[in-house]
């Protein structure tokens, strides 16, 4: 009886497919002399905005930079792909990528946990990924020799955390929470590693992947009284624990990394995050002098203002091309060994400074920020106030 | 002293507050015999113990000399005891044939690597016991497709199905819990003689659960009246049938029937 | 012969098909039709394994030169297949609801995660990763530990009610996960949320690609198992699982002995897991336990639910559609609305780039999952490749 | 190890958990109502009970748009959002039960719970859907209400708010008067004859089906209930935040005896404070070895202990033939 049923259903899918055949080649014909350039970031889910800014930053740069290549004869394509913010969802389409022979180079990703797994498999062929936001340090660490960044690392973000502990807040005590993310621990791990060199006492040590009730850990928290609570991870966590913290009373001073920097921060947990300071290596577009145009166009073409690292996926987008354009040889498409090799050499000032790489992939110099919430109105999110500026070398890596 | 075959002493079952068996002896050499009495007597129960689906609270029962009680369901079964259901309780969905092979299951000396491996003495065992299979079936009376699954067989087949299954796994007593429940007359009168034959042929003992008397009083060598959880008469058909006891627990079952099962 | 023919030239045209148009994800689907199609078509057997093997063992190959993607889809399907086998036993054939089957998934692939990659070097101080070469060895390994996992929950809990079995399956898998988790301190085991990175892949031989050997390595895993799968199934053990599924009382007043056959449903279920968990580990270079959720348990349940449960064919085919779907069809979609989005198509006036940017087609596989599990359940408990049963020669009979 | 810091936070983390447990216990009605009388384990009331916390912020969303929030005072505001989540929750229960759970009664038990896992599942995604559709957006954010918000400082270390104390006195109503639907009115009367044996109870004349479709609705009501509570006391919520609690609620419910409505309560209270205790006090006592991070480890641990060591009707009731 089944063979019955399925055997047509299979010719009349047969049937469908070949239908749809023309429509589905056209749309993924290739040009020759395509160059494309793909970015992976979370493009659905929580951290769909942060991840969203990374594809217009990359999308706004190829469309700005693209004239010497096109006068070349190549076309310049951006291929933006969804991780989902999951490393098995990443690996998956980095498979995907190295698969498609034009693209030359990854901007990507917003998470390490994502960013890590993913670049194992870039590095099979040699391509470049340049990343605008990961931050942690096992991203460079590896001494793999297509992997970049244009951002600052954890272990640097924890450290400028408790630097600003000690001497601005002049915190004497801290409880860390973490969210037991391969971020969130991170940066969290290295708080509290340089707060206590500092002398600052470490109260606690907490990691959690509650997202809803923290009574049981505040309560240990307000009993301890610490003059500052760290919390490594995302606002989505942060908001309700900050926001559960006030109103039991917790009157510690909060900070944390740049997984905190955004508007729905202020959205969940409202006044209570008001004067929490946080540590970010992008800042607001408006922190950068040269950004004004970049912020300006933005807002033209896609209707909102640039999310955090959107103006460092758009100088990674550009270094990645003219890492291209220095690769092409004799009007042939570069190959992904001459791009990853040109990236070494390219350096480039863009809007938020300017970038050269060390022998790992990290930016020489590095900025970093401490910024303040200045409302709890999420619309005022882009007012917070720039309270610290730090310009820090990569540390050499630890063998 | 030479123990009996089937030998079981001062068995007392209760649930919660209510006794459902008080002391009960029975014993068995060989032949047939019957357990009646009214519903909700125990006689199920008494089964139940006897196979090792529910621990005795106090008594003993033996089997060939050896204690079954502590032992599971499958070690007793493994033994030489086997039984059927009140219910039927065939695997509907697998066929005749593999009903009776899962009866086998006991008797069957390979081992998972024998089964992952092919070996030829898995193929000679499965061949022996394929044929093993088919002739029992063709022995209690099933001439339909061994391959028909067994819950599209008529309802007197699937008792017959039932019965093949238990002997599959070689019993020396074999324990049916009202196998003629929903037969008629004459369906019922031809499962009697293929029980007689299996006695005779194989020297089987028989334990029967019945309601239908007329059978009880043909086939059995001795019949156990159980009323309200206790042995009430013990003996021959015709003796047992006069016992004004037993006529009493009869008649007095007519207006028990209406009382809300208490045993559960 | 003409059907013949229509299978040999269905598969010929979409092979070729997918090598003119390589990112066409629609071509790539025809091409897997076109092997149901010779599964199912009405063609001498001969030819059916011909096919299909040539299809598999070359064409595959072939494909993912032109389309690498496409064969590390295979080779997801393939561990999905394998897992559905896995779960088949217990769930199909033992009738053991195991909602926590991925728990085994992770035990395989942490084991060699941890000894495969420097990490175990924190826990034993020097020496490792291992030499690549172990991995063999771990394949053992891991069937073993998982196998050994499948007891340790076994024992306890099989004597459980089937919904009690389930949820008490479903709080392991939780646990499992937790623990992978959290054990990164008092002593980093795990590595916690971090996971393990990198894990050392196995040798190749000659000149094959990674992408290829896993693909390969996968497919013989997946053959033997599904011979494993199908001797268990035709002898007295998977008797004896069909009668617990059916019957459990009866079988065990058959003889059958209750604790030790489902001990061994859940034993090699789970070392099929194992198994697939140490591949999976080095095929991926990381892991973490994000891999491991409950909504892997219940994917690889819906896979064997949609193919029939206790059904061979039914577990391939059901894992190949559900991985396919998630893999590919939901993601084609999002990538296609975005792309609808982009060029500001409108339908019914309303433009596309208005849509919500939360609303994403491949964040919905727990709508396709639930789906599946409620409509067949209702419409077709069978699934769609019912077992069927095989008649047995009787040589016996007149 | 700071002693007196141990003392000191006592009452706090038995405070806590008492919510918490309250919180659990009235999702474990859902469960328990129906376990009781079809032996059933709703596996997709934990997404029922999320509903119930959808619907109270999205009125509370539509009435800080119009501008009434300020204007309403916060008993009303809570009524009015009990009773409506209560009403959807209720009807949503009670249609899935029609649609995804009736037609399988006859089935074997597995396979209704397996369409109602995917029921969950289903309902999960389907909430995202309509949020992602609705308001772009579901992770969503209960408005502040300030009067419930406001808390009393019993001691230095003790305080307990508005909210939580709605949390105590909601559960303890509902429980009462669920107690008394079930026990004193003839509606209860039914629920209980069809939970004992739903051929007889059809023979004497009750209408098995609805009561059935009744015990749903009521269930689903008091999940709807808890969710709104749990939106108050919580704030954040996402469609896939009641999956977890939902868990924990069964557990609690087999804790306390499945299908018996004081048991809930009672489980649900010693798993809250069990979850409580572990959460707050492992990182203390063990200097940071183990922590907060373990809570869910105890409530699992308990659940699966519980299943294998009080195995309720083990083979009696597998083997419930005649005695």
């Amino acid at each position: 009886m089944i063979r019955n049923l399925i055997r047509p259903a299979s010719v009349l899918t047969v049937l469908l497919t070949l239908v749809a055949l023309p429509s589905a080649s056209n749309l993924e014909a290739q040009g020759k002399g395509t160059i494309k350039i793909a970015t992976q970031s979370p493009l659905s889910g929580g951290q769909a905005a942060l991840g969203e800014g990374i594809k217009l930053g990359a999308q706004l740069a190829i469309e700005r930079f693209k004239g010497g290549l096109e006068k070349a004869g190549f076309r310049v394509e951006l291929v933006p792909y969804d991780d989902q913010a999951k490393p098995d969802v990443g690996v998956a389409n980095a498979k995907n990528i190295i698969a498609d022979k034009d693209i030359l180079v990854v901007i990507g990703h917003l998470n390490s946990g994502v960013a890590i797994p993913s670049s194992e498999v870039y590095k099979e062929v040699n391509l470049a990924m340049i990343s605008p936001a990961n931050t942690n340090p096992t991203v460079t660490d590896r001494g793999y020799g297509n992997v970049f960044r244009v951002c600052g690392r954890d272990d640097v973000q924890g450290v400028v955390g408790a630097e600003f502990a000690q001497g601005t807040i002049k915190a004497r005590s801290a409880y860390v929470i973490h969210d037991k993310t391969t971020y969130g621990q991170g940066v969290a791990e290295f708080f509290k590693a340089d707060a206590e060199k500092k002398g600052i006492k470490i109260l606690g040590f907490e990691g959690t992947e509650e997202k809803s009730n923290f009574d049981p850990i505040i309560t240990p928290v307000k009993a301890k009284n610490p003059d500052l609570i760290y919390f490594g991870g995302i606002y989505e966590q942060a908001g309700p624990f900050f926001k559960q913290a006030r109103e039991k009373g917790v009157k510690a001073k909060f900070l944390g990394p740049d997984g905190l920097d955004s508007s729905d921060l202020a959205k969940i947990a409202g006044k209570a995050v008001v004067g929490m300071y946080y540590t970010s290596v992008a800042g607001p577009v408006s922190v950068y002098p040269q950004a004004k145009q970049f912020a300006d166009e933005y807002k033209k073409k896609f209707g909102k203002n640039p999310e955090p690292f959107a103006a460092q996926a758009y100088d990674a987008t550009a270094i990645g091309m003219k890492a291209v354009e220095a690769a092409v040889r004799g009007g042939k498409t570069p190959t992904r060994d001459a791009v990853t090799a040109a990236i070494r050499d390219v350096k480039h000032t863009g809007i938020t400074g300017a970038v050269e790489f060390d022998g790992k992939g990290d930016p020489k110099k590095a900025l970093y920020f401490v910024l303040q919430v200045a409302s709890e109105n999420p619309e005022k999110w882009g007012d917070n106030k720039e309270v610290k500026r730090l310009t820090i070398a990569a540390p050499a890596a630890k063998k | 002293m030479t123990t009996a075959l089937f030998e079981a002493r001062g068995v007392t079952k209760r649930f919660g507050g209510l006794t459902a068996l008080h002391q009960v002896d029975f014993v068995l050499d060989r032949g047939i015999a019957s357990i009646i009495g009214p519903n909700g007597a125990g006689k199920t129960t008494l089964f139940n113990i006897f196979t090792g689906l529910y621990a005795a609270d106090e008594g003993g029962v033996a089997f060939q000399g050896r204690p079954l009680l502590g032992l599971r369901p499958d070690q007793i079964t493994a033994l030489g005891v086997c039984r059927t259901f009140q219910n039927i309780r065939l695997f509907a969905n697998m066929t005749a044939l593999e009903n009776v092979l899962v009866g086998m299951h006991a008797r069957i000396g390979l081992r998972v690597w024998d089964v992952l491996a092919r070996a030829p003495r898995f193929r000679q065992t499965e061949a022996a016991l394929q044929a093993r299979a088919v002739a029992l079936l063709e022995r209690v009376g099933l001439r339909g497709d061994p391959n028909a699954v067994a819950r599209n067989l008529p309802y007197g087949d699937q008792r017959r199905l039932e019965i093949a299954r238990a002997l599959a796994a070689g019993p020396a007593l074999l324990l049916l819990d009202e196998p003629t429940a929903g037969m008629t007359q004459g369906e019922a009168g031809e499962l009697m003689g293929l029980l007689r034959a299996l006695v005779a042929d194989l020297g089987l003992a028989l334990i029967l659960i019945e309601h239908n008397m007329r059978v009880v009083m043909e086939v059995s060598d001795r019949v156990t009246v159980l009323d309200h959880g206790e042995k009430i008469a013990e003996g021959p058909p015709r003796e047992v049938q006069a016992d004004p006891r037993v006529i009493e627990a009869y008649l007095g079952a007519a207006a028990r029937q209406r009382r809300p099962r208490a045993a559960r | 012969m003409t059907r013949a023919a229509l299978a040999i030239g269905l598969i010929a045209v979409s092979a070729w098909a997918v090598a003119t148009f390589p990112r066409s994800i629609l071509v790539f689907l025809l091409f897997q039709g076109s092997l149901l199609h010779a599964y199912l078509a009405p063609i001498p057997r001969w030819l059916r394994v011909a096919l299909l093997a040539a299809a598999l063992l070359v064409l595959m190959p072939v494909i993912g030169a032109y389309n690498g993607y496409y064969l590390e889809v295979a080779t997801q399907v393939g561990i999905f297949v394998a897992l559905a086998l896995g779960l088949n036993i217990v769930v199909g054939l033992a009738g053991l609801l195991d909602l926590g089957y991925v728990a085994f998934f992770a035990v395989g692939a942490y084991s060699w995660a941890i000894f495969g990659s420097p990490h175990a070097n924190l826990i034993f101080g020097g020496g490792f990763p291992l030499a690549a070469g172990w991995f063999w060895a771990f394949l053992v390994v891991g069937l073993l530990v998982a196998a050994g996992a499948g007891v340790l929950l076994g024992l306890p809990v099989l004597r459980l009610r089937g919904d009690y079995l389930a949820i008490v399956t479903l709080g392991f898998g939780e646990v499992i996960r937790v623990l992978a988790n959290n054990l990164d301190k008092p002593i980093n085991i795990t590595n916690g949320p971090k996971g393990i990175t990198p894990i050392s892949r196995p040798p190749v031989p000659f000149d094959v690609s990674y992408a290829e050997a896993f693909y390969f390595l996968v497919l013989a895993i997946v053959g033997v198992v599904i011979l494993v799968n199908r001797r268990l199934e035709d002898s007295h053990v998977g008797r004896a699982w069909e009668a617990i599924r059916e019957d459990e009382l009866a079988a065990q007043a058959m003889g059958v002995p209750l604790v030790r056959s489902k001990l061994l449903a859940f034993a090699c279920g789970a070392s099929f897991a194992g198994v697939m968990g140490v591949v999976f580990s080095a095929k991926q270079v990381f892991i973490n336990p994000e891999s491991f959720t409950f909504l892997e348990s219940i994917g690889v349940l819906a896979m064997v639910i949609l193919g029939g449960m206790g059904s061979i064919p039914g577990a391939v085919v059901g894992a190949t559609v559900v991985t396919v779907l998630n893999l590919q069809v939901l993601k084609g979609l999002s990538l296609w609305l975005n792309e609808l989005k982009n060029a500001g198509v409108t339908v019914f006036g309303l433009s596309l780039a208005d849509l919500p940017t939360q609303l994403e087609p491949a964040k919905y596989e727990r709508m396709i999952f639930g789906m599946i599990l409620v409509l067949m359940m209702i419409f077709r408990p069978q699934g769609i490749f019912p077992v069927r049963r095989r008649a047995r020669e009787l040589a016996g009979k007149s | 190890m700071d002693l007196p810091l141990l003392i000191g936070i006592f009452p706090q983390v038995l405070l806590d958990g008492l919510i918490l447990g309250f919180m659990y216990a009235l999702i474990a009605l859902g469960y328990t109502m129906v376990y009781g009388v079809l032996e059933f384990i709703n596996f997709a009331h934990s997404e029922i009970f999320i509903v119930g916390a959808f619907v109270g912020v999205e009125i509370l969303l539509g009435l800080k748009g119009a501008g009434w929030l300020e204007s309403l005072p916060w008993p009303l505001v809570l009524l009015l959002l009990l009773v409506a989540a209560m009403a959807v929750s209720g009807l949503l229960a009670a249609a899935v039960e029609r649609v995804a759970y009736r037609p399988l009664r006859s089935a074997p038990r597995l396979i209704p719970l397996i369409s109602a896992i995917g029921v969950s599942f289903f309902l999960q995604d389907l909430i995202r859907l309509v949020e992602s559709v609705w308001r772009n957006a579901f992770n969503l954010v209960y408005p502040t209400l300030d009067g419930l918000n406001h808390r009393f400082e019993l001691t230095e270390t003790l305080d307990v708010s508005v909210k939580s104390l709605v949390v105590i006195v909601a559960a303890l109503a509902m429980l009462w008067v669920l107690h008394m639907l079930v026990n004193r009115t003839k509606i209860g009367t039914a629920v209980r004859a069809v939970a004992e044996d739903q051929a007889a109870a059809s023979l004497v004349g009750i209408d098995v089906n609805r009561i059935i479709s009744l015990t749903f609705l009521i269930g689903g009501a008091m999940g709807g209930a808890a969710g709104v509570l749990f939106g108050v006391q919580y704030g954040l919520i996402n469609p896939y935040s009641g999956f977890i609690p939902g868990l924990k609620a069964f557990t609690a419910a087999v804790l306390g005896g499945i299908g018996n409505i004081p048991g809930a309560m009672v489980g649900g209270i010693v798993l809250g404070l069990l979850e409580a205790f572990a959460a707050s006090y492992l990182g203390l006592l063990t200097g940071g070895a183990f922590g907060a991070e373990y809570k869910d480890i105890f409530a699992f641990s308990v659940l699966i202990l519980i299943l294998v060591f009080r195995p309720k009707g083990l083979l009696g009731e597998i083997v419930r033939e005649r005695a």
